[in-house]
């Protein structure tokens, strides 16, 4: 099968989904004549037009408010936030326009909008620009929020999502453009929003992980079977819905459990995990369900700094086996 | 104009202020909560600009908007059951008076964050090119509204992409206490429409027909391609802000000058004077919109409150 | 000793800290003529001038950044966000600006900023205007964030805040700006900042609370008394930094726990709690940790809907009895 | 204007653009990371307006910061070591390239949120009116910058409480690949500034000269009460907006038409024709910097890489 990357599977579905359906448009800072500054939509100018990939000027809450609008309105814009740091900008355009609408006028408005947003850290941006704050976007009922951490699931959750009534996050980790994986060719991908996945089976510990962190995950759990150490490891997907089943079902198998994020980890992805793992898994509880994060600093520019303050491979091995 | 027209705007002017009228005794009583902000003094702008509306233009505004909700001919009965959080409401008691809808009528809603609905405006206007409709959009929004980021980024999108919006500046002379002059750079927001490449133009928004004139302009000219439109009426609200403002900002005399200018006293003096009515049919009026109100009370007050279950409906489309 | 409002408290405070301190003032919409929204700066205009008391145009992204490049150059700005609700406008300022200098400038700039902000549900002010969103500002490194349950803490952490040199985002829960509380007269009180405080003794039961979520806390332990039930209560009092010290001694002396918040459940602050009490007293657990929190839905208007999403005593009481 | 400032204007010129080229091939060789905005052909706009600036005068810019760092004064070593991400960096090395700071010169530092600093502007030039100090700040920002809410907000505010700032549009005609009129209504930029009170005034930013005499005069004025001034430098960037730019949006052909009114250029023929100097001494001068930066970037590379420690210190001023 095709081994292509997360970038060309992202690309991928905006063009599929974009010729099923006349209504999906692009619109945002340099997705045009630019090309997408992570080259995710390179050529769409000229395959769909001005009309369908809009170049917008750098105003995000314009970007955030008029997509939705034009969502209410019937059509299906995917809006691109250059990376989700500039989407703290438009937060209240997401949170207290897209996310509520349809709730707050009894139902009668629907916004199926789809925010897409490059994130993360490791790239020598800085404390403004580095940031994974996919906690804070999954706080808010009435948003629905995604990240993928495989080519395949980039793929089928972003047709879930333009196909989706609701408005969407679709958090891409910009370390992953480059991550290759298997995407059949030819058939239609669509991976349903809020189903969390086992991507590998093992009976000693419950590494839940999404996203980046998903990477960091396998790369673990591939170090710790050389070491006779199988971890099951459960990639989140979905944020908000939060899919608990598969992460319960295998620490009812493991009794043990260690989650994985890029973000930080006060009021993190991993605080929501532990204290519902605790709660709902109590009897199976073996030992301290951990937590592998973000270092609680703004992110420095200088490369070894940086990296010091990130999750690796190891951080994650060294928490499995306080607890294995 | 037409006479049954001036008597229909008449009747939706009369019957604004006395639902917001009535409205503010159920605040008193305690059978409205929130935040209840009176139209008060503005009818003539809901009125005039949503008469020059054509059927397929849409219409949104803020939290400021039972005026408009009831010009698009919204049902009174739904609207008062909204207003008492009934299940029956417009919005099934969920939005309260701050967010009023009718998507029937292409009312988009009132919106409680300032300058938040602008890019929703805009939005809904590029849906609107985008489907080669030829409909536009009428938006509305507080003279302080136009200091917050939201106008700035809205205003020029929808210049840059030559968007069908009528921007309709409520220029009431304060945002909650604060004069336009402490607020904004420039007092005549006009001037603030060049910089989005708009003209521009001030109207007298207490007086409907102007207002009606030049809506109407301006909505052909955003029909027509040749872009967003902007103008700005100067009018008063009557009331504080919300309910409870202690009022400490402006003086009685400022108000009394206003009401000189009152917009369904003009109306009624002119349709008095010019127009052979006598004074008489205006009073039925009044006395009709009076019954209207007292049965939509009625309506609300029997309705049911929403269902303990509706507390989870509605957030998501799918579950 | 006098019993004052909380309103009283913070009025106090900043009146106190302004006479203190010429460079202390304070700026945002409605704050001088109108006398605060929520009349905490009623009277101030005349007192100290409208150089110290300055009403701002609506625009809370200068609100946070101007708060901020004045505390940069010397000033000791209280910025006051009408509520909580619109510094979704100023996350980028407070969080990429204020709550980022410091570091990112290798320690050059200092921006000791207070943004104030009420907030909190309850009200039938709908959706957009009802958030209890601490979680999401508590989530980033650099800023302090201390939200008050009593008028004594809040006038001493509001005393601190602006003493600080670093930027505290102060949360006030509305609906308790009218909670009564002991402050001592003519005595200069200082609470620190990520200080957490036992307020009230018991050995059955931790609850962990702030804020509103301290009165009705307050509220469900003293109606456990009369059913022999004994729950001591911790007020974190600050959210970042976040003193788990008092919460994990009296969790090794209780072995049981409930967390209470006024915010929405998913990765909010009780998520942090639990993971943290699970992490770091995993030998003294007893029971599942439970969180009462909000209802994971936007806030309706209608009154009995919007109250049922809300914590209360009640609720506090039944997840309390699940576990003791 | 006297021949020994001029020829210090042509330092200062000659010192950012080789700095920036020598940072281009650094950044080529991976040792500088993340992303690098070079200032070249823009430096008459950095050079004119700070020295027209007074000691006690602020300055702050987005992350195209390297051209103000050099101009206010900065050390080329401590910026060069900054770029490379040592602990003897301006900021430690904890900001890189678009995060150059120098308090004691009282520059405010480079910021990467589109205009972010804008508000930041509004407040320190706040602090300086409120201890009556009679100091203004230049606040740079490029075209593209004023389309976001933050432009309008924070001009806005300056002017309604009358503050000493002088806003610099750098317009390079592009932010990023988005042609000026792609991206705002008007693009005058000078046409945005009378929306805030302001006449605005359009100005050759190839031009050293004519960019120090608009910016003298602005200071002045924002020094003496007069409130917030507007200066359009019409300017470009001849590289990419930063390393790595595809370039698919101008022709060559364009960006050869600005290299003839190359700012070094301009300044250069003006000084050998019309002061008597000959091309020796300038030349003299290209040396000198040749080898000042060759020094800032062997003192870079032989600095010691920020201590572990350093990850943790900074993020709050009391622990
Ligand atoms: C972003 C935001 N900031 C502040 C508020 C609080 N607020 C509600 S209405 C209002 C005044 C608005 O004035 P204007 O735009 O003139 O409209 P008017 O009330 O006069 O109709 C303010 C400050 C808000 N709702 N949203
Ligand atoms: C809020 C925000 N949105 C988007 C970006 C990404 N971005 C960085 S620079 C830039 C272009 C800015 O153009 P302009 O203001 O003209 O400055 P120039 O780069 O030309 O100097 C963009 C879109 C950002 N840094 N911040
Ligand atoms: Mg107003
Ligand atoms: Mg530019």
């Amino acid at each position: 099968m095709a081994k292509i990357t997360m970038r060309q599977a992202i690309t991928d579905a905006l063009r599929e989904e974009m010729i099923r359906d006349d209504n999906v448009f692009i619109m945002g800072e340099e997705v045009g004549v630019w090309g997408g500054t992570y080259a995710v939509t390179r050529g769409f100018i000229d395959e769909f037009g001005e009309k369908r990939v809009r170049d917008t000027p750098i105003a995000e809450m314009v970007i955030g408010g008029a997509a939705a609008g034009a969502a209410m309105n019937g059509l299906r814009p995917v809006a691109e936030f250059m990376t989700i740091n500039f989407a703290f900008l438009a937060l209240d355009a997401i949170i207290n326009h897209a996310a509520k609408v349809h709730y707050m006028f009894g139902g009668h408005i629907k916004c199926p909008v789809v925010f897409r947003a490059p994130g993360g850290g490791g790239r020598q941006l800085g404390a403004t620009h580095s940031h994974t704050p996919d906690a804070i976007f999954a706080h808010f009922p009435g948003l629905k929020v995604v990240s993928p951490g495989t080519p395949y699931d980039a793929k089928g959750l972003l047709k879930s999502a333009i196909r989706s009534d609701d408005p969407v996050l679709f958090i891409e980790h910009a370390t992953l453009y480059q991550l290759r994986g298997e995407v059949p060719e030819g058939e239609e991908i669509i991976v349903p929003i809020g189903v969390s996945d086992v991507k590998r089976e093992g009976s000693d510990v419950t590494i839940v992980a999404y996203a980046q962190g998903l990477s960091v995950a396998m790369d673990a759990a591939n170090q710790l079977s050389n070491e006779g150490i199988e971890a099951e490891v459960v990639d989140l997907r979905s944020l908000r819905p939060l899919d608990m089943g598969p992460v319960l079902e295998s620490f009812r198998k493991t009794y043990k459990a260690v989650v994985v994020e890029e973000g930080y980890r006060s009021y993190g992805i991993g605080s929501e995990i532990a204290a519902r793992i605790q709660e709902e898994g109590f009897d199976y509880l073996d030992a301290p369900i951990k937590r592998v994060a973000q270092l609680e600093v703004p992110l420095p520019y200088s490369k070894d700094l940086e990296q010091a303050a990130l999750i690796n491979a190891p951080r994650v091995i060294e928490a499995v086996k306080e607890i294995v | 104009m037409d006479k049954s027209i001036l008597m229909d705007w008449y009747r939706q002017m009369v019957l604004i202020r006395r639902f917001e009228q009535r409205c503010a005794e159920l605040y008193q009583q305690g059978k409205i909560g929130g935040f209840l902000h009176l139209y008060i003094g503005q009818e003539a702008v809901a009125v005039g600009t949503i008469a020059a509306k054509a059927d397929g233009d849409h219409v949104i505004t803020a939290y400021r908007d039972h005026g408009h909700a009831l010009a698009v001919g919204s049902d009174t009965n739904f609207v008062m059951a909204e207003m008492l959080g009934k299940a029956t409401g417009v919005s099934k008691g969920k939005g309260g008076s701050m967010h009023l809808v009718d998507v029937e009528r292409h009312f988009w809603g009132g919106y409680a964050i300032v300058g938040g609905h602008l890019p929703l405006a805009t939005g809904i206007a590029l849906a609107e090119q985008y489907k080669e409709t030829g409909n536009a959009v009428l938006c509305y929004f507080g003279d302080g509204s136009t200091n917050i980021g939201y106008f700035h980024e809205a205003l020029n999108l929808a210049s840059v992409w030559n968007l069908p919006v009528v921007w309709i500046a409520e220029n009431n002379q304060y945002g909650m206490g604060t004069a336009v002059d402490r607020a904004s750079a420039v007092s005549e927001l006009i001037k603030k429409a060049s910089a989005y490449g708009m003209e521009g133009q001030r109207v007298n928004g207490m007086d409907v027909l102007e207002v009606y004139e030049s809506s109407k302009a301006a909505l052909d000219r955003a029909r027509s391609g040749q872009g967003p439109q902007f103008i700005e009426m100067m009018t008063y609200r009557y009331e504080g802000h919300s309910m409870g403002d202690p009022l400490r900002y402006r003086t009685k005399d400022e108000v009394e000058k206003w009401r000189e200018d009152d917009p369904i006293g003009v109306l009624e003096r002119h349709i008095l004077q010019d127009l052979d009515v006598d004074k008489d049919s205006l009073e039925t009026i009044d006395q009709e919109v009076e019954q209207q109100i007292e049965e939509a009370v009625i309506f609300a007050e029997e309705s049911p409150l929403p269902a303990a279950e509706e507390l989870f409906t509605d957030i998501y489309v799918e579950a």
